[in-house]
């Protein structure tokens, strides 16, 4: 069962190079994604492989601040295009 | 074999994330970097078997650290680049002494010598609680837990020093409705970690952080605006996790026989005095957190 | 065993490779990102330190675990107000 | 008993694929849209079918848990999907107007 998580880890090594290339901010953004969904599968493999129903919740609170974590960054990066519109006009 | 490998592959990616956080060009890069740092630590944890701490971890990676550093990063918005600065000599000095450290790994013993988790296992049964880290933090070391509540109360009072001045942006409505949607979800576990921290990883420190999180989402959000510094029962929330947990020493105090120690509870009513100390514990970490990573918004500022 | 001594290493590389940032910076904010990786390191060595017994079939160590949790939380609060104060310092260039 | 083991592990295997053909798609696709369409959509899937490749060879509460776990990650996948390409269609235009200003 370790294997599986092993994959999962390895898929997660390959995200990386994304986040050093670039181009977009996006691309760094959802590689943040990518680390979410997938943390959350190898929580629940290391749940099975420990027999650690602990680590159960540990998956359900990642999936949920995956889930809401995105949509409130970009309220704030949304603010700094904002501030430096201010910046110009003044 | 698989289960070594897999130590192996977290290992490299914990000290390429960190590396590349320290090393990038672009601050923006630098902070991405930091919060998959911060997911990779809770999975770490996992790893180690500290189920309590991937619980407190992912929810400060994942919530707090991030909305933290892009409010900084919004901060950085028109600086100036910097140069970047040599890299030999600090490499040079630093990995000198990061060598002598990884050659005084061999000296820490593999047998635990200390006799305190010992000693932890045998009073187990009279702190009120099963779950051992449950009981350290609200029992034997209860001292702990009400100076760290200081210092998040100090911490929060020193940053009202220094107030930012973000403008208010109006949301999209996708992103409002979904936060509205997940926030009752959010209280709900948020509330069964703190039940289950009994008996099993969780308690108010998981709670709060998660809870905090969840409310830092619903202020980006513009959701929540009553909760501000300016409000009575607000700052009385942020007091309440001190005043419970002196009240309840006093109280025990009073109820246990001459001689009986600061902040030790009568066995009778352990369980009962640590559930209502961590309830107020959680609401005072979550709502100082808060506070200190949304910080104060203008009162009022135009939409865009 | 082996991996008793790759998470101790890992913790110190961390350490390391916070420290070199806190050094070189440039911007502050990557010296605070930087004191938090050594943090992070820190509480790695610890969090090692208290899997031992796992390895002879014990629980982990509790109260290792109950100092890093209290550690992680200030750590979060320390980490806002530097940044609070950085916030300041960077209104006040303007 | 084992006919059930062997259907988890294909499972197992299947989701493992689509995870990484959403790590693949990150890294390969031309731009940053199909990029988000590859890791949205091929990591809700991959941990649907593990959850339910898991869920074989657990107790029915862990089970429910795990379904729990996937419905809030597939709602977060789509939430996030729109969230990040409205930011980034928002970007280019932004500075737009920013210049006719």
């Amino acid at each position: 069962m370790s294997v599986v998580a092993l994959i999962l880890l390895f898929s997660m090594l390959l995200g990386i190079w994304r986040v050093l290339k670039g181009p977009a901010l996006l691309d760094r953004l959802l590689t943040i994604q990518l680390f979410g969904s997938t943390g959350v599968a190898i929580l629940l493999v290391l749940s099975k492989v420990f027999a650690l129903p602990a680590l159960l919740d540990v998956a359900l609170l990642l999936a949920i601040l995956a889930a809401a974590a995105p949509a409130a960054l970009v309220q704030r990066l949304r603010q700094q295009k904002q501030r430096s519109r201010q910046r110009t006009s003044l | 074999m698989a289960l070594l490998l897999f130590d192996l592959v977290l290992c490299a990616l914990l000290l390429l994330l960190a590396g590349a956080a320290m090393l990038s060009r672009s601050l923006t890069q630098a902070v991405t970097l930091f919060i998959a740092f911060g997911v990779m630590m809770a999975l770490a944890w996992a790893r180690l078997k500290a189920p309590d701490l991937a619980l407190a971890e992912a929810a400060i990676g994942a919530g707090l650290t991030g909305a933290l550093c892009f409010t900084a990063l919004v901060r950085y918005a028109k600086q100036p680049a910097y140069p970047q600065p040599a890299l030999w000599r600090p490499l040079t000095f630093i990995g000198l002494v990061t060598a002598l450290l990884l050659a005084s790994l061999s000296q820490i013993p593999l047998q635990p010598s200390s006799a305190i988790p010992a000693l932890v296992q045998q009073h187990l049964p009279q702190s009120g609680v099963s779950h051992p880290v449950t009981a350290v933090l609200l029992n034997f070391r209860a001292w702990d837990t009400l100076l760290e509540l200081l210092v998040l109360l100090l911490a929060l009072l020193g940053a009202r020093q220094a107030p930012g001045d973000l403008p208010r942006y109006r949301g999209w409505s996708l992103s409002i409705s979904w936060s509205r949607l997940l926030s009752p979800l959010l209280l709900l576990v948020s509330g069964y970690l703190l039940w289950r921290g009994a008996a099993a990883p969780g308690g108010a420190f998981q709670a709060g952080a998660l809870l905090a999180s969840g409310l830092v989402i619903l202020r980006l959000n513009q959701q929540l605006s009553w909760l501000s510094w300016r409000h009575f029962w607000v700052r009385m929330l942020v007091l309440g996790g001190l005043l419970a947990f002196v009240l309840a020493g006093a109280v025990s105090l009073l109820l246990q026989d001459l001689g009986a120690v600061w902040l030790s509870w009568p066995q009778s009513i352990a369980g009962a005095v640590i559930l209502i100390v961590e309830s107020f514990a959680t609401l005072a970490i979550a709502v100082t957190l808060t506070l200190l990573v949304v910080g104060e918004p203008k009162p009022e500022v135009a939409d865009a | 065993m082996l991996s008793f001594y790759l998470y101790l290493g890992t913790a110190v590389l961390l350490v390391g490779i916070g420290g070199l940032g806190l050094w070189r910076g440039p911007e502050l904010l990557r010296r605070i990102l930087a004191l938090n990786v050594i943090g992070a390191g820190i509480f790695m060595l610890m969090v090692t330190l208290a899997y031992r017994p796992v390895m002879q079939g014990e629980p982990a160590d509790s109260v290792l675990h109950a100092l890093v949790l209290t550690g992680l939380v200030v750590a979060v609060s320390a980490t806002a107000f530097a940044l609070a104060l950085l916030g300041r310092l960077l209104t006040r260039a303007d | 008993m084992t006919i059930m083991l062997m259907i988890s592990w294909l499972l197992l295997a299947l989701g493992l694929m689509f995870f990484l053909a959403g790590s693949i798609g990150l890294l390969r696709f031309p731009d940053s849209f199909s990029r988000l369409h590859a890791v949205t959509k091929a990591d809700t899937l991959g941990l649907g079918l593990l959850v339910l490749g898991l869920s074989l060879q657990s107790s029915w509460r862990e089970g429910l848990l795990m379904a729990l776990i996937w419905l809030i990650v597939m709602a977060s996948g789509a939430v996030s999907c729109q969230l990040l390409a409205r930011f980034s269609d928002e970007q280019p235009s932004e500075s737009a107007t920013q210049q006719e200003d």
